[in-house]
């Protein structure tokens, strides 16, 4: 009667309410789900990297060693680097580790600085020069918006160099630009996030009906029942809290 | 004198492009990628030679002004709150690995955490730091070591209670920080890094123990959650700014003016792109050009 | 003063989440139990990506839909899935499905279940294949755009591709007349665009999160890819196109009430906020 | 010497992979060598995957210890969890080498790593649901969240609740009923000043990369190398 599917669809459908329940108050059951979720979830990165190690070094060095040893040698470098991780346990050779890291961080930081002058920068300046005049009004006061925006958030983040006004004096031009910059900076920014946090309500209502999918299955009775132990785990932690 | 040899080497790179890029060019040579816009690479040369000429400057003792960042000052606030009401102090700094364009996030958290470790063993309180990089627990054991160990309070260092490992799974992370900042009740949160769909999780179960919450990441799209739900926000940018002012490196700071110089640059050339558009000329062109021969 | 006690009771009603949070869960599943039949307006992208379809895609055309998100956002990408292949099917088109990822595997199975009546009639290897999880992320991407028969060997089920009759006539990306992608991921639209698209010419079409919209925006832009669907909203229109409606329009009177609750908690504590804030100040201090 | 070992090699590694890949981007020498390049770019590639797996299975190792050591500290309050924890990480990896061992000893069972059926359905039915629920519980924390945030204290929070509502109504359907016009001034905030909003982030967030790596390159960032000396 009792198979390992139903038990699956049970402990699904209980994994999501003991978790939700944590929403109105930390219970007991939501400790179990969350060590049980924090113990998959180790396992399952382990087992992620184990699966890349066997497709990247293992499987073609099992499967066509000829090519392998002949294209494919240098993968027993990163190979011994990562075993030097395990360094980092010992107290005299924990500097071992730091090969990998520097690999590691070399490569990230490497790959990155060619992309980012390109797509973070040049990119975003040509995006901005845009015509500030023209025969459609409406686009130009789009284009002018957005130019403002984009300088006045650039001012906003500017530390170390930026116009002063000393005590008492009277602000220089450059600082009265500065200043209506700043200030169109953060309202922009502040239009920016309002609209960005709004729109993001429509997502997350979008994967509560995903969840309320997991429960239009045969074994809809085993989320109630899971969620009547949450009920009961937190009246009993509320008691005991008194 | 110093300033002239602090310019040494930037002036040495710059003419070297130059005199590459003149030569090249004068004998129709495929000197760089197709590709890739021509700009991107003075830029990218152009930014690095002027964080390192600040660098230099700062060596030899010129120091830098900085804005002020309500949000880093509040950090001395918040730690001192907690202790008042004595509760521990939490920070953590997300699970955005150290090899991908996430690390300057990463480690600008690693700053402010050195800074909110200090101001800890100024003030006697307990630190819970959770993270959800492998890499990084030997670097947060060892900066949380050095904040009591300067103030002279090694008895409240204990790397199983204040350094927590939790996955390197998002949300498996994120269920058990939320956990954590309940269980431990909390006095301050102190969020900046890199943040993905979990730093609302973290705002909200910092609010159901009333901590006073100092958040901060460069990730668009997590920058609203921060700034309308925490007490005080680092907004984009300020996070590296923080990081740097905390990291207490005058080195580390002025490499931070050499950011500001890139933004100007854009301004002008935003601005003089615009301007030239009246003229009919087109700066986006320029921009675009790949250097490509024949 | 019993009328500031009164609004500090009302305050702390509001403020306490329980009240809230079940209010909230109510507002999203009674709605899609009882859909309230509020009429939607359809909007230009999405009519676009209908004709782009009509127009171009002829009986007995090659598509391929890549499955990449994960159960969270099935809310979202799972009725953009049902309508579009609901109406590739009624062009007469066949599919090739697959994931880059290994919980598409997953929603693909729960796709087949909730899509039952899309899928009728319709023949496994003839009218459409899964190929399952592919591992290797933007270079399988890019492999897979050379031949998928060099990528993998096997189906999802275990099948050898070539003993499946629609696999024996495609193969690389020039076999398809369109590749959509569905996805909860912003990486994956990148990859196709960059293995599939610029070297090989294929028409793409986009099915994303609406959180992630922004991001993918460019490439539509710039005509890289033939359109896009965002989230729920796009699927409720396109089921209204293709004439099966489903949970996309269902979920839409869930979003409204739901959206409508949380404005009414936003206006009711702004009214009792300024409320007692006109009062102290008249009042003198607190 | 020691502390060239421990410290300068390291550094050097750093600065020498950071010039060679930038380098070998930006400048074309001849078609060959570009052609070489892509080659080691990709094995470069590999080699992170490579070391970042040494690195998950280390950090495996790390949740383990931590458990333990709760289990030695916090008692009988924590230590069934924590069982829970160890008994589930410790499964996981035994059900993956199981896979892993099958996947070469009978390739005729399609059966690998992560398709191991033991390891599938512990995925399925404890990490899948449990990753979607958290995921999703941000429905409630977003409502929560604005009750409080759009409090109007100050101009600039009455302008960002104007955003939000008109976003609002733009998105839901029963904002058209009230008014047609919510849906296109939704679309014009989201494309005007929402893009005009990011843009400077964006740039910032690359300058800041680029800074880093300066960093990286002249030695000045030794925050990635774990115990200071």
């Amino acid at each position: 009667m009792i198979s390992w599917d139903v038990l699956g669809a049970w402990l699904c459908a209980a994994m999501v309410v003991w978790i939700y329940s944590f929403a109105y108050r930390d219970n007991a059951l939501y400790k179990l789900a969350e060590h049980m979720f924090v113990g998959t979830a180790a396992g399952y990165s382990i087992a992620l990297a184990l699966d890349s190690l066997n497709r990247v070094v293992v499987s073609p060095a099992v499967r066509s060693p000829g090519t392998f040893w002949t294209t494919s040698w240098h993968y027993l470098v990163p190979v011994a680097l990562g075993i030097l991780l395990f360094a980092k346990y010992s107290r005299k050779y924990y500097w071992l580790a730091r090969y990998a890291v520097a690999v590691n961080i070399a490569v990230g930081s490497g790959l990155a600085l060619r992309t980012v002058p390109i797509a973070n920068i040049v990119r975003q300046i040509t995006a901005t020069i845009l015509p500030l005049w023209g025969s459609d009004p409406v686009k130009v006061l789009n284009n002018w918006i957005l130019v403002l925006i984009t300088l006045g958030g650039l001012t906003y983040f500017l530390f170390t160099i930026f116009p002063r006004v000393a005590e008492g004096a009277r602000p220089s031009p450059t600082y009265r630009v500065y200043r209506s910059l700043y200030y169109i900076g953060i309202y922009g920014m502040m239009v920016g996030f309002g609209a960005l946090f709004a729109n993001t309500i429509m997502t997350r209502v979008g994967f509560l009906i995903s969840i309320y999918l997991i429960y239009i299955q045969p074994e809809a009775w085993a989320a109630t029942v899971a969620a009547i132990l949450a009920a009961i785990a937190i009246i009993l932690g509320i008691l005991r809290k008194r | 004198m110093k300033t002239a040899r602090g310019l040494l080497i930037p002036v040495v790179v710059i003419a070297l492009v130059a005199i590459l890029s003149g030569v090249g060019w004068a004998l129709r040579i495929q000197l760089y990628s197709p590709k890739t816009p021509f700009s991107a690479f003075l830029i990218l040369v152009g930014l690095l030679t002027a964080g390192y000429f600040f660098m230099t400057e700062a060596r030899a003792g010129k120091s830098v002004p900085v804005r002020r960042i309500p949000a880093f000052e509040a950090v001395e606030e918040a730690v001192a709150r907690s202790v008042e009401m004595g509760r521990p102090v939490h920070m953590t700094f997300g699970f955005g690995t150290i090899s991908s364009s996430m690390a300057p996030q990463f480690i600008a958290g690693l700053g402010v955490l050195s800074h909110v470790a200090r101001l800890c063993g100024k003030y006697g309180a307990k630190l819970v730091a959770t993270l959800g990089v492998p890499e990084a627990i030997a670097t947060t054991e060892e900066i949380i070591r050095e904040g009591y160990y300067s103030a002279g309070r090694p008895e409240l260092f204990d790397p199983t209670y204040n350094v927590r490992y939790l996955t390197d799974q998002q949300f498996a992370y994120a269920s058990a920080v939320q956990a954590t900042l309940i269980r431990e009740n909390v006095g301050a949160n102190i969020v900046v890094g890199p943040f993905w769909a979990e730093s609302l999780i973290f705002m909200e179960a910092g609010n159901m123990v009333n901590a006073f919450q100092i958040a901060g990441t460069a990730r668009e799209t997590q920058i609203p959650f921060f700034v309308l739900v925490a007490d005080y926000s680092f907004i984009g940018e300020e996070i590296f700014a923080a990081g740097a002012l905390a990291s207490g490196d005058k080195e580390t700071l002025a490499s931070i003016r050499g950011q500001d110089v890139g933004k100007l640059l854009t301004i002008v050339l935003v601005i003089l792109g615009v301007l030239t558009l009246l003229a009919g000329l087109k700066l986006v062109d320029a921009l675009n050009w790949a250097w490509k021969v024949g | 003063m019993s009328e500031m006690s009164a609004l500090s009771s009302l305050e702390k009603i509001l403020g306490s989440k329980e009240l809230l949070y079940t209010l909230l869960l109510l507002s999203v599943i009674l709605p899609i139990l009882h859909p309230l039949g509020i009429p939607v307006e359809i909007s230009r992208r999405t009519i676009d990506v209908y004709e782009y379809i009509e127009t171009n895609l002829r009986p007995g055309c090659r598509v391929y839909i890549e499955v990449y998100y994960e159960v969270a956002a099935r809310g979202e990408l799972e009725p953009n899935l049902i309508a579009l292949t609901k109406h590739l099917f009624d062009r007469g088109c066949r599919i090739v499905y697959g994931s880059l990822s290994a919980f598409g595997v997953i929603a693909f199975s729960l796709f087949k279940s909730m899509a039952a009546d899309v899928l009728e009639g319709k023949e496994y290897g003839r009218d459409y294949v899964y190929l399952g999880y592919i591992a290797g992320g933007e270079a399988a991407t890019a492999s897979l755009a050379r031949s998928i028969k060099g990528t993998i060997s096997v189906d999802n089920y275990g099948n050898r591709l070539e003993d499946l009759p629609l696999m024996k006539e495609v193969d690389k990306a020039t076999d398809f007349d369109l590749v959509v992608i569905v996805s909860s991921g912003t990486d994956i639209f990148a990859y196709y665009v960059r293995q599939w698209h610029t070297p090989y010419g294929v028409p793409l079409l986009f099915a994303c999160l609406s959180v992630i919209a922004p991001s993918i925006e460019p490439f539509v832009g710039a005509k890289q890819a033939v359109g896009m669907l965002v989230g729920q909203r796009s699927a409720a229109e396109y089921e209204v196109l293709v004439g099966r409606l489903g949970l996309g329009i269902a979920s839409m009177d869930a979003q409204s009430t739901s959206h409508m609750l949380i404005v009414a908690f936003i206006v009711i504590g702004n009214a009792i906020y300024w409320r007692r804030r006109i009062s102290s100040k008249r009042g003198g201090s607190r | 010497m020691s502390l060239v070992l421990r410290k300068y090699v390291p550094q050097t590694i750093v600065s020498i992979i950071i010039v060679l890949t930038v380098v070998f981007y930006y400048f074309y020498v001849s078609k060959e060598i570009a052609g070489t390049f892509t080659t080691a770019d990709k094995a470069l590639s590999d080699w992170v995957v490579i070391i970042m797996s040494f690195a998950l299975i280390v950090g495996g190792i790390d949740i383990l210890r931590f458990h333990l050591a709760r289990i030695r500290r916090e008692g009988m309050g924590q230590a069934p969890f924590s069982t829970v924890t160890i008994a589930l990480l410790v499964l996981m990896v035994v059900f993956a080498l199981h896979g892993w061992y099958l996947s070469y000893a009978d390739p005729a069972a399609g059966i690998a790593i992560t398709t191991q059926p033991q390891f599938r359905w512990l995925y399925l039915n404890v990490y899948a649901p449990a990753d979607a629920a958290v995921y999703s519980i941000l429905v409630f924390y977003i409502a929560s969240a604005s009750y409080r945030a759009f409090r109007v204290r100050n101009p600039m929070a009455l302008l960002l609740l104007i955003t939000a509502l008109i976003v609002v109504f733009g998105n839901t359907t029963i904002g058209g009923l009230i008014w047609p016009g919510f849906l296109p001034l939704r679309d014009w905030i989201m494309t005007v000043p929402n893009t005009a909003a990011f843009r400077p982030i964006t740039i910032g967030a690359g300058l800041g990369v680029i800074i880093l790596g300066l960093r990286l390159l002249t030695w000045r960032e030794i925050s990635w190398m774990g115990r200071r000396e």
